[in-house]
């Protein structure tokens, strides 16, 4: 492995503030590593653990979820929802052998462009070091066959 | 068992437009090459055009789209430009004109999210491949959707009846619209009606209120529900459904004329608690002041003669109208209305929790509210200032600032007031006694119209600054020289020392605080309170009166400390927001919302406490839950929670994002594939 | 029997050693079973902390240690001395909600193989427990000999209410435990404005003219409400109070003579233990002339609280039993 | 006249103050409102009240600080910590300024400062305090005058058998004299 | 054979990877076992009667109409037999849960197959004397002798061979069983038609709660217990009102919710609610959602009382999860 590893990180954002966040990094042009692709969810407790899931067997190596401020939730306290699942999530992928730091929340208002974009650049050197998760399922998502054959047997 | 891939049904019509927007994402990323990609690599999954253009938000851009869809008969759209929350509607609209469902269009943030904030053009336009194929691989996943059309019910409820729900009652009744006032008390006027004078301009309280008060007395759209309290809240923006209870009054509202001769003949004499803030006395049947809106006299059951002994009924032998009616009950009325304003108000912080101010310890110490209520000719003192014991005037009054506020052990925040109002105080005294005034701030803040002018106008009076926090009232002499007054402890800290300075009576300028129930009462109408207790806005500066919950607004003191002209403002601006709904007849909704699918829902119970709008409820018969369309906000935590798999939200289907998921996965860096390969 | 881990405090030793001999005579009759915390060392009272804190920290958090390897069970230290229970508490507290405090400390401790997990211990006065956990109804029973008419001034110092890093004194209620005890004992007790106020500390070592003056107000506040004794509750208070008394009185040219006893010696007396017993007589302002009052009849006017003639103006806000928490 | 050039950003001075305070002194929430000097029972004679030594940190004014009585007239009865609005470790503070003045050999309150040291000397090779040393120490260097009515007071102490003649020694005072020792680096390194 | 009988469809029934309950629950079946014999040929059953591989390898494909494979795919054998029977069956039904989506055995998935055999053969609780550890070839006088390799990772019966339909339970509950047969009858009578391909069958389309009888009310979590550690276990409320980690509410109704009516929370074995992707992510987003606290910390403390998260929400979904397995069983090192 000489080239250096590029993780894929999946980012589940919430519509009011971190993914306007987002767009602040952008109309500041801040730079953070392309490691992450956004995926827009109307709140962060709109957050179903089986996303977080789904993406770690589909190949990506960490996932960075991002909500309100506790307290600052636009429907008022959902991203507390968010929090518990989180914490349930990791504690349970952690028993599965998966390091519970590839699931990362994070708080970002929509003011804090430059927050998020140096916790993306932070996660992703977080997950450089923690190498590929390289889940066996990955490759299902180019060609859905039976995950039978990538299992090293 | 379950079928992990999400399957497309493969029959969808994609196109696919990138936009350059300049050189803004051109400059960076490959965007001929995507388009191409597009057409190339996705035509699997339906896509069937891929195009680039300067500038797709441009008319020429737009009508590219529209035609598209009408040519190449296209089912679902895809566009690759900026940030959705800049042209989601442009694109919406675009693909409506084209005569497709408006939400059958899916934007990809390639601008702000990519040739904005990366700039290797290979992995940037890889990045951009990725989100292209996650949008389409969620486009064709849209449901086509109608926005939520619901009518407005004409009507509104004012919970409150002090200056904000005041004005804002009138307004709208003045509209022609009815509304319902309900108000706690037996009057209406609410705080305002125990002051004496107000700041900065000095006019009498009354002289100002009472007039609007009796106009809501007697206005035809306006049903005054005094001596009542709100129980349930149902329904949502445009149809709530109120339930009210009218406490009993124990005097026939129809038959009383409002003579007060029961109040003068009852024999117990009670102190006055609410309205002269314990300051007065009051009788057992009594009318809170003379210019009460109603002027119906209440029973204060709890202390009556006759409720307790049974015997005395004074009140029914005087009555010659013969209102009183000992059997009266409480009354429960059914609401509906459209729109409800919370004008709940403020309570005083109680400042026997700061002991070292002596507060209930030595007779004269008195709160500002105490202090308000001496000062009016319709008060206890009949306007003189008098020390507790109710015949010698002050020769010396010290006034404390920011009790209670501005000090984390009690209350964070500026009350906003007790400046003006401590001036205003100081000002008093110097008219009515001549005395020597001191007044001990932390900063005088006079930030409003004539504010600054009427602290100049105190300072001429000569009343007497001491800047710094007063650390202990004290009847204790310390010096040799005191004895027999009150001491204020402070440190002048102009002048860096510590100064008792002594006085007859000391005032207690007391925060203002959330009410006692505001938690309670948010939660029954379906709104929230900020960390420190008062109603939260929908936005701070920019929808001051509105709050989350549609249909729900807000005005006063109950979302922040204020002093009158902006509670009245705040009471004019709900009620624009009102009227601006009722005009419009009905409301449209944004069409994400969650749904309960009946056959699946076991009424296991766990969806129904999570949402904070309540727009969940529970089916007893049914043993299902059910969401109240309307009410939902679209957050979508429910459909995340549903064990069962219940609950589906449009808009963001798991369908959807499992699938944008794996569309985003799909392309990988190049770099990174020859590692995982 | 309650039992408790005991941290006396070097002023027990030798200053105080009145406090310990009454503390020592009465447990065993209101049910405190003590268990002194085996090779203790000084708290560092204000001195210590004023030169270096951490070591500061460090000499309190080897009692507390030793007191978690004593505990056996145990969870609870009791000072008798305010200074000790503060400084106790404090570090307790501290460590507990500052890390690195808490690591340096116990790297300190490691040093000397010990090694203290804040939490475990909780550290009361004496005056929360006799109130809280022995309460008034066991006092009472055991008063034979109640001390009708004995005017006391209940003076609790600084340290009990300020800064009460664990809220125990946070109900109003229990701000009045000191007098409640009296008044269980049959004594009258006055109402005594400077109860809460500072006994002047170490101040008569720094600078006699501040500290005579803060022990002149202190004292006169008692005198005015003519109480025949001031109570105590910490060895620091009685010392400046009573050893520095007829300084003070030089001082100001005054003639003060209120004696100052421990809470543990009048509840002893109370209970019929005689004045040697409970070490009365090694104070500096002699107690005889005030407790030979005891058991005589004395006129009850004046008294906590103060009698407010009945009252023909503007009624008084009312005092809530509780105040109202938000 | 007096002029002081303004620290740039936050001074050293009060930098070091914070670092030096267990847990988080909150010095920067001051509002300068004088609660405590208010409150303050020996405010009278301290050379600046406490709210002004706040003020005078933040300016940088080190020396003026730390030479000045203040701390040492705290009698840390806390009346000021409870009651000030900004929840500021008040007395902490002070602590804190008498540990910087005793390093800096700024502290001009010798009886207070030799006070503190005799007292830890005995604390620290015995383990205990020792009432006796301490009162007759005190008094034969700083009340020379008063001795008479110290040694009087002294006297009294002995007769009424209220003083030992010999400090009281703890069993393991050598294991305390390693925490200490070890602790004291620490305070250095740290 | 009987004439009459060779007209009969044929009928097999396979134990894999698993413990022999179901087979038990098909006997459980009572008189209605007779159905199946008086309906069908019973070809292969290893339980119930003697045959051979060899026998089913000489049929023609698809000549057995209806084939009940119960337990996962553990072994080299076991993935043989699913292939072989895959070929010869019309109607491959994964019976059970761990041959629908793995079941207890499939928790081996959080372990490398080291351990497992280490478990299994050189820990106290098994008498091994001599330390015998199995070897898939093994030399004796008479030459070598094999057993079937172990595979890396446990799988499902549709992660190898594809399934027609599925019957979850750990056992399936005998009247859903006597049901589903019913059904098969039925269609060879003519009188129905088979449900679409993939099917869930002999279950509900609601979760347990659904058939609960407990009294439930809003749940606020503020404490896990597990069952023994309740003072007194309130025979009327809901379990998970109770602080009882309960999988009730995600888990597909037709067991008539035998254990939380018997007081033993429900741990899942029917497997997830139809539509639900992964049963136990489902069930980790409802149960932290109901957990009353906002503090980062308490939450922590309350989540203490959840000892062993995965084995709880995965307890028979493992192998049949979106993860599948443990790191641990698949990678290398």
């Amino acid at each position: 492995m000489t080239k250096e590893f590029e993780p894929v990180i999946i980012g589940f954002t919430c519509n009011w503030c971190s993914y306007r966040a987002a767009d602040m990094a952008g109309t500041g042009r801040m730079k953070y590593p392309a490691n992450v692709r956004l995926i827009r969810l109307m709140c962060s407790g709109r957050l179903d653990p089986t996303f977080v899931m789904k993406a770690l067997a589909s190949g990506a190596d960490g996932v960075l979820i991002t909500g309100c401020h506790p307290g600052e939730c636009h429907y008022l306290e959902q991203n507390y929802k968010a929090l518990r699942r989180v914490k349930l999530l990791k504690r349970t992928i952690e028993q599965m052998g998966i390091n519970p730091d590839r699931v990362k929340l994070v708080w970002a208002s929509a003011a804090e462009g430059v927050k998020l974009a140096n916790e993306i650049t932070k996660f992703v050197t977080e997950v450089k070091e923690m190498g590929p998760l390289n889940w066996p399922g990955r490759s299902r998502i180019v060609e859905p066959a039976g995950v039978a054959e990538e299992v090293p047997a | 068992m379950t079928d992990k891939k999400v399957k497309s049904n493969g029959d969808e019509r994609v196109g696919v437009y990138v936009c350059h927007c300049g050189s803004n994402i051109a400059g960076v990323v490959d965007v001929e090459g995507v388009a191409k990609w597009a057409t190339e690599e996705l035509g699997d999954k339906g896509v069937v055009i891929g195009k680039d253009y300067k500038f797709m938000c441009s008319s020429l851009g737009q009508e590219m789209i529209q035609e598209d869809i009408k040519k190449e008969k296209l089912t679902r759209v895809v566009v690759a430009a900026c940030s959705p929350h800049l042209h989601e509607k442009t694109f919406r609209t675009a693909t409506e004109r084209g005569g497709l469902n408006p939400y059958l269009c899916e934007m990809a943030s390639i601008r702000e999210q990519v040739s904005w904030v990366h700039t290797d053009k290979t992995i940037a336009t890889e990045k951009a491949k990725a989100m292209i194929n996650g949008a389409v691989e969620r486009v064709i996943r849209h449901q086509p959707l109608e926005p939520i059309r619901v009518p407005i019910n004409e009507a509104t409820l004012i919970v409150g009846g002090g200056i904000a729900g005041i004005q804002a009652a009138l307004e709208i009744a003045n509209t022609g619209y009815p509304v319902y006032l309900v108000e706690r008390e037996p009057s209406i006027g609410g705080h305002m009606a125990q002051f004496d004078k107000t700041f900065p301009t000095l006019d009498c309280s009354a002289c100002i209120l009472t007039p609007r008060m009796s106009e809501v007395g007697t206005h035809p759209n306006i049903t005054l529900l005094t001596w009542s309290e709100v129980e349930n809240v149902d329904g949502y923006v445009g149809n709530f459904n109120v339930t009210v209870r009218k406490k009993a009054r124990y005097v026939d509202e129809e038959l009383c004329t409002g003579c007060r001769i029961c109040v003068q003949k009852c024999p117990k004499k009670v102190i006055d608690d609410v309205f002269e803030v314990g300051l007065g006395y009051r009788k057992a049947i009594y009318t809170p002041f003379d210019q009460a809106i109603p002027n119906i006299p209440v029973m204060d059951a709890e202390n009556c003669t006759f409720f307790e002994k049974g015997t005395c009924k004074a009140c029914e032998k005087f009555c010659p109208t013969e209102a009183i009616d000992f059997e009266q009950e409480d009354e429960v009325l059914n609401l509906d209305v459209g729109n409800i304003i919370l004008a709940t108000g403020y309570d005083l912080f109680d400042t026997r929790r700061i002991p070292q101010y002596g507060y209930g310890k030595f007779e004269n110490v008195f709160t500002s509210l105490e202090f308000e209520r001496m000062c009016n000719a319709a008060g206890p003192t009949n306007g003189e200032i008098f020390l507790r014991d109710g015949k010698t005037q002050p020769e010396s009054v010290g006034i404390i600032h920011c009790v209670g506020s501005r000090d984390v052990n009690y209350n964070e925040h500026c009350s906003a007031i007790c400046c003006m109002q401590s001036l205003k105080f100081a000002h008093l005294v110097h008219e009515r006694t001549g005395g020597k005034v001191y007044n001990f701030y932390i900063d005088i803040r006079t930030p409003a119209k004539d504010y600054e002018e009427f602290y100049n106008k105190v300072l001429e009076e000569g009343t007497m600054f001491v800047r710094g926090k007063v650390g202990e009232v004290t009847d204790v002499p310390r010096l040799n020289e005191e004895s027999g007054k009150l001491y204020i402890q402070a440190e002048d800290t102009l002048a860096g020392v510590q100064r008792r300075i002594p006085v007859d009576m000391v005032i207690l300028s007391a925060a203002l605080e959330p009410r006692y129930d505001a938690n309670d009462v948010a939660k029954q109408f379906g709104i929230s309170c900020s960390s420190n207790g008062w109603f939260t806005e929908k936005h701070p500066k920019l929808d001051p009166v509105a709050t989350m919950t549609e249909g729900l607004f807000i005005a006063g003191c109950a979302t922040g400390p204020k002093d009158i002209p902006a509670s009245v403002a705040q009471g004019s601006a709900a009620s624009a927001r009102v009227i601006s709904y009722i005009e419009a007849g009905e409301l449209e909704l944004e069409p994400v919302r969650a749904t309960v699918d009946e056959t699946k829902c076991s009424g296991c119970l766990i969806c129904n406490d999570l949402c904070p709008f309540n727009a969940i409820e529970y089916i007893e018969e049914k043993d299902v839950s059910y969401i109240q369309e309307a009410l939902c906000q679209g957050c979508g935590t429910c459909v995340a929670a549903c064990p069962a798999g219940a609950i589906s939200g449009t808009g963001f289907s798991n369908e959807q994002v499992l699938a944008q998921i794996d569309g985003l996965l799909m392309v990988d860096f190049k770099p990174a594939a020859v590692e995982k390969a | 029997m309650k039992k408790y881990l005991f941290y006396p405090g070097c002023s027990m030793g030798d200053v105080a050693r009145s406090y310990m001999v009454s503390l020592m005579a009465i447990k065993e009759r209101i049910g405190l079973d003590l268990q002194e915390i085996d090779d203790w060392n000084c708290c560092g009272a204000t001195e210590y902390f004023s030169v270096n804190q951490l070591p500061a920290h460090a000499l309190v958090g080897r009692n507390l240690a030793l007191a978690q390897d004593q505990s056996n069970g145990l969870d609870t230290i009791m000072a008798p001395c305010s200074a000790c229970y503060l400084n106790l508490s404090k570090t307790e507290n501290y460590m507990g909600e500052n890390q690195a405090l808490n690591d340096a400390v116990n790297a300190a401790l490691g040093a000397g193989g010990l090694n203290y997990k804040p939490g475990s211990m909780e550290i009361r006065h004496l005056l929360d427990i006799i109130y809280h956990d022995i309460g008034l109804d066991v006092i009472k029973q055991h008063v034979t000999n109640p001390l009708k008419g004995l005017r006391v001034a209940a003076y609790y110092g600084c340290l009990i209410f300020r800064p009460d890093v664990n809220n125990r004194w946070t109900n109003p209620k229990s701000q009045m435990a000191f007098e409640d005890i009296m008044e269980a004992l049959g004594a009258s007790v006055v109402d005594y404005p400077m109860r809460a106020e500072c006994c002047s500390g170490h101040m008569p070592q720094i600078d006699r003219g501040t500290a005579y003056e803060m022990i002149r107000h202190l004292i006169n506040g008692a005198a005015e409400q003519s109480a025949d004794v001031i109570a105590t509750l910490c060895p620091m208070c009685q010392l400046n109070l009573d050893m520095y008394q007829k300084e003070m009185n030089k001082y100001f040219r005054k003639q003060y003579s209120i004696p100052v006893l421990y809470i543990t010696q009048l509840m002893g007396l109370a209970f019929g233990a005689n004045p040697d017993e409970l070490g009365i007589g090694s104070e500096f302002i002699n107690p005889r002339a005030a407790l030979e009052r005891v058991g005589t009849d004395f006129p009850e006017e004046e008294l906590r609280p103060k009698q407010k003639k009945k009252n023909e103006g503007l009624p008084m806000p009312t005092m809530p039993s509780e105040v109202k928490e938000r | 006249m007096k002029i002081i050039s303004d620290p740039v950003e936050i001074s050293a001075f009060w930098n070091e103050v914070e670092m030096k305070t267990p847990g988080h002194s909150r010095l920067e929430a001051c509002i300068q409102c004088g609660s405590c000097g208010g409150s303050c029972p020996v405010a009278g004679d301290m050379d600046y009240t406490p709210r002004k030594i706040f003020a005078m940190i933040r300016a940088g004014m080190e020396e003026e600080v730390l030479k000045s009585n203040t701390p040492w007239y705290c009698v840390s009865c806390y009346t000021c910590a409870v009651r000030c609005p900004q929840d500021i470790h008040i007395t902490d503070i002070m602590y804190t300024l008498k540990n910087m003045a005793i390093e800096k050999g700024l502290c001009k309150i010798n009886s207070a400062k030799h006070f503190s040291k005799t007292f830890i000397g005995y604390v620290e090779s015995n383990g205990r305090s020792f009432e006796f040393g301490l009162a007759t120490r005190q008094s034969l260097r700083y009340m020379p005058m008063g001795m008479l009515g110290t040694a009087a007071v002294g006297l009294g102490m002995l007769t009424k058998n209220r003083m030992e003649m010999t400090p009281s020694k703890i069993e393991n005072i050598n294991q305390l004299q390693t925490i200490l020792a070890t602790a004291k680096e620490l305070e250095v390194t740290s | 054979m009987s004439a009459k009988a060779k007209e009969k469809p044929k009928f097999a029934m396979y134990w894999a990877a698993s413990c022999g309950g179901c087979e038990i629950a098909v006997i459980n079946i009572h008189e209605k076992i007779l159905d199946v014999d008086a309906n069908f040929d019973v070809v292969f059953w290893p339980v119930a009667m003697d045959a051979k591989y060899k026998d089913v390898e000489a049929m023609k494909d698809g000549e057995i109409l209806l084939t009940l494979f119960n337990g996962g795919i553990r072994n080299a054998e076991n993935k043989h037999i699913a292939e072989l029977l895959r070929k010869k069956s019309q109607l491959l039904v994964a019976f059970g849960s761990c041959a629908c989506e793995g079941g207890i055995p499939a928790l081996a998935n959080l372990n490398p197959v080291e351990e497992i055999f280490d478990t299994a053969y050189h820990t106290i609780s098994t008498e091994n004397p001599d330390g015998i550890h199995p070897q898939p070839e093994y030399k004796v006088p008479e030459g070598t002798i094999t057993i079937p390799t172990f595979e890396p990772v446990f799988r499902t019966l549709d992660q190898v061979v594809d399934v027609d339909y599925y019957i979850p339970g750990c056992p399936p509950e005998s009247d859903q069983i006597a049901a589903v047969i019913g059904v098969v009858i039925s269609v060879l009578e003519g009188k129905a038609e088979l449900p679409p391909k993939g099917s869930v069958l002999g279950v509900g389309n609601s979760t347990v709660c659904d058939e609960c009888e407990r009294k439930r009310g809003v749940k606020k979590i503020t404490e896990f217990k597990r069952i023994y550690e309740l003072e007194r276990i309130d025979p009327e409320l809901c379990l998970l009102e109770q602080g009882v980690l309960c999988n009730g509410p995600a888990t597909a109704s037709g067991c008539n919710a035998r254990c939380p009516t018997a007081g033993a929370s429900c741990t899942g074995c029917y497997g997830p609610a139809v539509g639900v992707i992964d049963y136990g992510a489902q069930l980790i987003g409802a149960i932290a959602s109901v957990i009353d606290s906002r503090d980062p910390e308490e939450i922590d403390e309350i989540l203490d009382g959840l000892v062993d998260p995965a084995g709880s929400f995965y307890r028979y979904n493992l192998a049949g999860s979106l993860l599948r397995t443990g790191a641990a069983s698949w990678q290398e090192n």
